[in-house]
């Protein structure tokens, strides 16, 4: 089972990689939708089965991996964009970047004191370095969506750490997803329908009139 | 002599209670709807607390311990102390005669009738400036001291800026604003380095402090910048000739002859901490001081507006007050009693005849403004024909700024000489008597300062119609003036009585010294001549008068127009103006002041009229300020790009920082 | 008691004589036979007797300036030692009373020039009140130097102090003194080469057109006054250039009254071999008197 | 009583959600705000104990907060009776319902110690504002929602980050794992150094962003620039006394785990740049909104300063909480006025405020005062107390850059409201029927005096209350 859950997260490290390279709108979210369900599934294998559990591998599958997708997408399809143009940094800097933080964080996750239980598990790593991929989405990019999509990979990073405390406190974890999710689906579903309206772009570099002359 | 007193329960308790009178001199004119009865109301308190203050503080200066009080207050910062040592009570006289004379003043230059909606305010003000200026002398803790020194400050701008549909007046209030915060800022400094030595807020007890460590430096300098630019020492006089020429006359005065004088007072009240005062500090006031005084009476004689003149004449003599001061401590550090005694003897005196001497002149000058509606001095002239009384009166004001016997400017600097002089016999320090030529100077542009004054306001003949209200004040705005002009031919002719007045402060100031040593030896009996002189003069005045008049009436007396020198059609506008009368004097000192001059260019062979603009230039403030300030400006203009609405870059902070802090941490 | 009444008889009497001798040097240096010395005793006579015109745009300060001029150069006559013998009235201190009573002085001068309206007037109060306070320093400086010498600080004593004895070791700086006094005493009473007094042109004059409107009694009082000012600046002076005393009193007193005689003279040869400076040069030549006084300041008191 | 403080908003919320009368709406706001002013002192009189096993507590730093909030909040409600009157164009149901729903998170916040709750009820004010911002409906509103909303989530996240760690520490100290503030603070001691330093620097940037703390604050400007006047007064005056709150929460665990030497210094470093990034941005500031935005970056960034400097200085901090939300709340109360009468929230074009304005002018002019420190306000005594503190510690340089700071600050400050304040209106100015009014003015003016009331006098059981507090945070030997 350990190992299983390792090689997913394998694969959600490998999903980071890929939103930071494509420069596809749709093709980003498809990829985070992706990476939701996999963290869906995830505390299924690492944990004893429960209802309570399946409740919330259901409703974390549900958000992650289709509402907010959806919603992303009807704002795309509105908006009528399908690229990433002119990103504040090239997408080979990026991913360079991305291996570069992906490697520190194992280096970085390597010195932190571990419960024995999770020393072999690339929990930490993971999510470390999902974190970081998704910061870099938020600070590379110009697009509200794109940085939308680096904010839930920011999340889903948080989500990868949560689970190693999903037994010793879950009622906070849940609260946390939970709060994460309402935020996602908030400033999606309506902020980004706002911009739409007024601007009929979800081009952030349009949103730039507040600032200093 | 002053056993009459005794009646009162006690002088500090009238003294308080008068300082709470004269605060709220000017609540009830922001109650009362119609005009009129209010400023009547406010005058009337203020008179009525001078009445009682004055006699109280004399009371109080010639008592022989000082007077405490505990203020119960709920602020974390010790117990709040009032008392009212001589020194105190020295300070407190000019704050009561002054605020009176210019209350009463205000009932004609500023009357309610004329001014609706700016009276209230002003009154409120003008009473809540006087109380706190005689609270200021009272605190003995630094964090009520603050209080009551900002409120004084802010009272001063909200004065200063009752015209501010003005452009001038704003700018003026903003300049004024922003030093006095600066000075504030330097006072925080000084209050919280004080605590963190003394251990409390309280103010520590006279002599407790030695100066000789490195922090006490530092501390005696963020004193000197706090009080220094409230007193309008070089170079941080900038705010005060604006100030004084936009704000209201009877608030010049106040703020010319008593506010500045609370910078002095926090420069002496700081001296007292300290038992060993260095020769270096002493060096510092004087040379600062002397070089305030050259350069501020340079500025004067270069100016054409009437009150900028004087309020550069107030720095001038700030100027000799501090560099007196100076030698003082000099004298101190060098054990030298009479250099001390003398020169110490005459700051304190100076503060007191220029309290009396540039009231007199500011009140003078709102008579003038009123009467010609303006400030340029260029064109006014013979308002001496139209307002005889007031012109006398500002003439005894004239004659006692410029240090002339028989009046009392003379006596403080005669005093300062002879301490320069008495240096000449010892061995050490000789090289301070090179002040004398120095003051010598300062007083002979002041005369050329003050001729030019005169000359262009009350003298000749007018060069433009005025209006109506050219003509003799009334008797409130003349008592007033007449009071000061009083005081000041009383403080020339008996100036031993005047030095009696001062002495009680000069011991509480410097305790540990032996005036009596210096008192006996002959500079004093020197103050009697002095005296007898005087009267003299006037003697010999009235003699010769009568002599001339008895010629006068044995031959006839014709009447004709001033001898033009041949030319037949001189008109007032060819008089000698201000500009001209000093313009060969500044040229000589143009590396200190300019005299900007936009000469027009005439073309062809008949031009049409042009003007020819002169205005003398404050070089500290465009020189060095201006630029200073320009330049930060243009790099703050620079930083402002980070905030440039791109969201990633926000982000991007945000991610920097984390990294930074996670790599502080380990 | 004798020589105080000495002394006000001559500040009394003997000013204008001073002026007649300038004037005969003057007529001798031209080849003139000139006017007799007693001259400028007539023309205040004639002065008294005559009536008066005032201007109609003065007011009382116009008629005050006369008066406290020579009020004060009178007291200034009292503070000031007499050759060898000390003043009637003297006390520490008196020598800033001396310079400031001068300054009082000036003021009403220039304020009654001031009080005609008239451009020339007001250009000669205005170059007085330059020159003036560029003179000031000079004499302060010559007065710190007599102080440091004598140890006292009145008039009479620093004068007296003045000997063969003391011009022997600091006669350097005494010299210098010497040097920058005399053109204080040349710019104080406005002779050539800072002033004409007898010039015609008004725009070079600076005393003289400032008291163009007195007129009868009052134009006499301001020439008694001038007179009386050179003769208690020049008695200054001559203490310090020719400080003899024989020692008895009646001899001293004829020693002084020659050596006034003497200045004048100098004075008249003075104006007869120079010329009148441009009035721009005028400062320079001030500042020029101020540093030799300076230095011998720093003579004594290095 | 505790429940009553959380519900009663919660109500409030919805009943302003049922009523359909926009006249209504406001005045039935008030009434609750009022309503929860009154149970707050309540429960400052007679305090409760703890309850839910610690997960409620009100101790002597969450009442100063609850206090200061409760009463901004008061005035604020009474504000939009008239505010919300002249805006009767568009419905006022989200503003009110907001407000109240922010309310009562706001209590929850300062009345838990369970930090896992307290994130959550930070978590519920921040999104609750967000419309609230946007109460304009136009394009640089939404901008502004967008940045806030976005910037702010992030940081909030990071915040879950840390606590996150701070719960692993405790998992891997082999402790009952546990987010109770007391519980930790007992155990502080096992707590893995390594895991604890990552959480403080986490919860330091998550909630730092949230307060406003230079370079976290970008997103100040734009959302205090374009919410509404009271909205703005809620979010400098209340919010970030909320996330202040937090950050003494941490303060009180890194003192238990004996590594407060770096919190502090970080404290100081982050506060200092906070100041000094004000003074920057408000030279030369045009608009007078956005100048009141940094001038609370400085704001937040003088409570920094002084939690660093620890000592006598956390006490001017906690008081500084009070005076700066008072204050805030005038300046922002009256510049929501005079904006809503000049139409224009640029210093160019607003003159003679004193004239169209009398009431509004005066106070802006003495909020100015107020807020730039100058005695006899509240504001003095709290910054009066750090800088000599500052120095009193020997930390001369930190006091003279703050005094420095203070004073461009000042400079930039009444170069702005000086000329918008004084002068005569122009002429080409645009007219408006918003005049001063009793409801609109009265509260600003209760603020006002409040701050001078501070500045002079502090009540007996308020000092005890801050001396409390200041025992809770001082240094352990």
């Amino acid at each position: 089972m350990i190992s299983l859950a390792d090689q997913f997260l394998v694969l959600v490290l490998l999903i980071n990689f890929i939103s930071l390279g494509t420069s596809r709108l749709v093709f980003s979210i498809r990829a985070v939708a992706a990476q939701g369900v996999i963290l869906g599934i995830l505390p299924g294998l690492i944990h004893p089965f429960s209802w309570h559990l399946v409740g919330i591998t259901v409703v974390i599958i549900a958000a992650k991996g289709f509402v907010i997708p959806l919603l992303l997408n009807r704002a795309v399809r509105s908006a009528e964009i399908k690229r990433e143009m002119e990103p504040f940094l090239g997408y080979v800097p990026t991913l360079l970047l991305g291996a570069l933080f992906t490697a520190l964080s194992f280096g970085f996750a390597g010195k932190l004191p571990l419960y024995p239980e999770h020393q072999n598990y690339i929990f930490v790593p993971a999510s470390i370095a999902t974190m970081m991929s998704g910061f870099l989405i938020l600070t590379t990019r110009r697009k509200a969506i794109t940085q939308v999509v680096g904010y839930l990979m920011l999340e889903n990073g948080i989500f990868i750490f949560g689970l190693l405390l999903a037994e010793a406190m879950p009622v906070m974890v849940e609260a946390g997803v939970l709060l994460d999710l309402l935020v996602g689906t908030f400033v999606m579903g309506i902020v980004l329908n706002q911009i739409n309206r007024e601007f009929s772009s979800l081009d952030t570099s349009r949103l730039t009139s507040l600032k200093e002359e | 002599m002053f056993s009459v007193l005794q009646v009162f329960p006690d002088p500090a308790i009238l003294a308080i209670i008068s300082v709470l009178i004269t605060g709220c001199a000017g609540v009830p004119g922001l109650f009362i709807r119609t005009g009129g009865p209010g400023q009547y109301i406010a005058a009337a308190m203020t008179l009525l607390a001078a009445l009682l203050g004055i006699p109280a503080s004399l009371a109080l200066l010639f008592a022989s311990k000082a007077a405490t009080y505990i203020l119960d207050w709920s602020l974390p910062f010790g117990s709040c102390e009032l008392a009212i040592d001589p020194l105190s009570a020295f300070f407190l006289l000019p704050v009561f005669t002054v605020g009176a004379a210019g209350s009463l003043f205000a009932l004609g230059y500023w009357p309610s009738a004329s001014h609706r909606s700016t009276e209230p305010g002003l009154t409120f003000f003008y009473g809540l400036l006087a109380a706190s200026m005689a609270l200021l002398v009272m605190a003995r803790n630094g964090m009520f001291f603050l209080m009551v020194w900002e409120i004084m400050a802010l009272s001063a701008y909200f004065l200063l800026v009752t015209e501010h549909e003005r452009e001038e007046v704003r700018r003026a209030g903003t300049l004024y604003l922003i030093s006095t915060h600066i000075g504030t800022g330097a006072l925080l400094i000084f209050f919280s380095l004080l605590a963190a030595r003394s251990g409390s807020f309280l103010f520590p007890a006279a002599g407790t402090l030695s100066a000789l460590s490195p922090v006490m430096m530092f501390l005696a300098s963020a004193a000197l910048i706090g009080f220094g630019s409230k007193a309008g020492i070089m170079p941080l006089h900038l705010w005060l000739p604006a100030t004084h020429a936009n704000a209201p006359s009877h608030v010049s005065a106040l703020m010319s002859g008593v506010m500045l004088k609370m910078g002095l007072y926090g420069i002496f009240r700081t001296l007292t901490f300290f038992s060993d005062p260095p020769l270096l500090w002493g060096a510092t006031l004087a040379v600062a001081g002397i070089s305030t005084a050259l350069a501020g009476i340079v500025f004067a004689a270069a100016q054409r507006d009437l009150k900028r003149l004087l309020a550069y004449s107030s720095i001038e003599n700030i100027g000799i007050i501090t560099a007196a001061l100076g030698v003082a401590l000099l004298g101190h550090a060098s054990n030298n009693a009479t250099l001390t005694y003398l020169c110490l003897a005459a700051a304190l005196l100076h503060i007191y005849n220029h309290a009396l001497f540039k009231p007199l002149l500011f009140l003078g000058s709102g008579v003038v403004i009123h009467a010609s509606g303006g400030r340029d001095m260029n064109l006014m002239g013979g308002l001496g024909k139209l307002m005889p009384k007031a012109a006398i009166l500002s003439l005894a004001g004239v004659i006692a700024i410029c240090g002339i016997p028989p009046f009392n400017g003379f006596i403080s600097e005669f005093l300062f000489y002879l301490g320069l002089f008495s240096q000449l016999q010892t061995t050490k320090m000789i090289f301070i008597v090179m002040l004398v030529p120095a003051l010598a100077l300062v007083g002979g542009v002041a005369l050329l300062s003050f001729t030019k004054l005169f000359g262009a306001v009350f003298l000749g003949t007018p060069r433009r119609h005025f209006n109506s209200h050219a003509r003799e004040p009334g008797w409130t705005m003349l008592l007033p003036m007449a009071f000061f002009a009083m005081a000041c031919l009383l403080i020339g002719l008996l100036p031993q009585y005047a030095l009696r007045l001062v002495s009680p402060a000069m011991v509480s100031f410097m305790p540990d010294v032996n005036f009596a040593a210096a008192y006996p030896s002959g500079y004093i009996s020197g103050l009697g001549r002095l005296s007898m002189v005087g009267f003299l003069l006037l003697l010999i005045i009235v003699a010769v008068t009568f002599f001339w008049q008895w010629r006068l009436r044995r031959k006839p007396v014709v009447f004709g127009a001033t001898w033009g020198c041949g030319y037949q059609r001189a008109t007032a506008r060819m008089q000698y103006v201000a500009t001209s009368f000093s313009e060969s004097a500044v040229s000589v000192f143009d590396g200190i002041v300019r005299q900007r001059v936009e000469r027009p260019h005439l073309t062809g062979l008949f031009p049409r009229p042009v003007a020819c603009l002169d205005f003398p230039s404050d070089t500290v403030l465009e020189q060095i300020i201006t630029p200073v300030f320009n330049a930060t400006g243009g790099a703050f203009a620079f930083m402002r790009r980070l905030q440039n609405g791109q969201m990633h870059l926000y982000m991007l902070y945000i991610f920097a920082t984390l990294l930074i802090l996670m790599l502080w941490a380990h | 008691m004798t020589d105080i009444f000495i002394h006000i008889i001559l500040a009394m009497l003997m000013p204008p004589l001073l002026l007649g001798v300038i004037g005969k040097t003057k007529a001798l240096f031209a080849g003139r036979v000139g006017a007799p010395f007693l001259q400028p005793y007539y023309d205040i006579l004639r002065l008294l007797r005559k009536g008066t015109v005032f201007s109609t745009t003065t007011t009382w300060i116009f008629r005050a300036g006369p008066v406290v001029a020579l009020a004060t150069t009178a007291v200034a006559a009292l503070l000031i030692p007499l050759g060898y013998h000390s003043a009637p009235i003297s006390f520490s201190g008196d020598m800033i009373l001396y310079a400031y009573l001068f300054a009082l002085g000036r003021f009403f001068t220039m304020a009654a020039a001031l009080d005609t309206g008239s451009s020339f007037e007001g250009m000669g109060a205005a170059r007085e009140a330059t020159y003036s306070c560029l003179a000031e320093p000079t004499l302060f400086f010559a007065l710190i130097t007599l102080s440091r010498l004598s140890g006292s600080y009145s008039l009479s004593e620093m004068l007296s102090n003045v000997t063969t004895v003391v011009w022997s070791y600091a006669g350097a700086s005494l010299l210098l003194l010497i040097g920058g006094m005399f053109i204080v005493l040349l710019v104080e009473n406005c002779r050539i080469p800072f002033d004409d007094p007898n010039t015609h042109l008004e725009l070079t004059m600076i005393h003289e057109v400032m008291v163009l409107d007195h007129s009868g009694p009052a134009f006499a009082i301001v020439q008694y006054a001038a007179a009386l000012k050179l003769f208690v600046l020049g008695a200054f002076f001559v203490r310090l250039a020719l400080p003899f005393a024989t020692g008895n009193t009646l001899l001293d007193w004829v020693v002084f009254m020659s050596s006034m005689l003497g200045l004048a003279v100098a004075i008249g040869v003075v104006e007869s071999v120079m010329a009148r400076l441009r009035l721009v040069r005028v400062p320079q030549l001030l500042v020029a008197a101020t540093i030799l006084a300076a230095f011998s300041t720093l003579l004594v008191i290095r | 009583m505790l429940a009553a403080l959380i519900m009663l908003p919660l109500v409030g919320a919805a009943v302003t959600w049922l009523i359909p009368f926009d006249r209504l709406r406001p005045k039935i706001f008030s009434l609750f705000a009022f309503a929860h002013l009154a149970i707050t002192v309540q429960l400052l009189l007679d305090t409760p104990p703890t309850s839910a096993g610690g997960w409620f507590v009100l101790d002597a730093l969450g009442k100063i907060v609850l206090l200061s909030t409760s009463v901004l909040f008061l005035f604020c409600a009474i504000y939009s009776i008239g505010y919300l009157f002249y805006r009767r164009e568009r419905s006022n149901r989200t503003i009110c319902v907001g407000m109240l729903i922010c309310l009562s998170a706001a209590s929850l916040v300062t009345i838990t110690h369970h930090l896992g709750l307290m994130w959550v009820a930070l978590e519920i004010t921040t999104i609750s504002m967000a419309p609230l911002i946007y109460f304009n409906r136009n394009a640089r509103s939404i901008e502004a929602t967008w940045k806030y909303l976005l910037i702010c989530s992030v940081g909030v996240a990071l915040a879950l980050i840390g606590l996150y760690f701070l719960a692993y520490a405790t998992i891997v100290a082999k402790v009952e794992p546990s987010l109770l503030l007391d519980d930790l603070i007992r155990d502080a001691g096992q707590l893995s150094s390594g895991w604890v330093h990552a959480a403080f620097v986490f919860l330091l940037v998550g909630f730092g962003s949230k307060m406003g703390l230079a370079p976290l604050h970008s997103w100040k400007p734009d959302a205090y620039g374009e919410a509404p006047g009271l909205v703005g007064a809620m979010l400098a005056g209340g919010l970030v006394n909320l996330a202040f709150l937090a950050l003494l929460r941490v303060y009180q665990l890194c003192l238990a785990t004996k590594e407060i030497i770096f919190f502090q210094n970080a404290l100081v470093a982050m506060g200092l740049l906070s100041m000094l990034c004000a003074a920057i941005f408000m030279a030369r500031q045009a608009d007078f909104k956005r100048m009141l935005a940094y001038s609370s970056v400085e704001h937040v960034g003088i409570m920094a300063v002084a939690l660093g400097l620890g000592g006598r200085a956390v006490f001017g901090a906690l008081f500084h909480i009070f005076a700066n939300s008072l204050a805030k709340g005038v300046m922002f109360l009256t510049s929501g006025n005079i904006h809503r009468s000049y139409n224009s929230k640029s210093s160019a074009h607003v003159k003679g405020v004193l004239r169209r304005l009398p009431w509004s002018g005066a106070l802006f002019m003495a909020g100015f005062i107020a807020i730039t420190g100058s005695p006899p306000f509240a504001l003095f005594i709290s910054e009066f107390t750090i800088v000599s503190s500052a120095f009193i510690q020997g930390r001369a340089m930190v006091g003279l850059f703050f005094i420095v700071c203070l004073a461009i600050i000042f400079i930039g400050m009444a170069l702005t409201v000086l000329p918008m304040v004084m002068g005569e209106v122009p002429v080409d100015c645009e007219s408006t029927s918003y005049r001063d009014s009793l409801w609109t003015v009265g509260p600003p003016l209760g603020l006002m005096l409040l701050v001078f009331m501070l500045g002079v006098w502090i009540p007996a059981p308020l000092l005890t209350l801050l001396n409390e507090a200041t025992a809770l945070l001082a240094v352990q030997p």
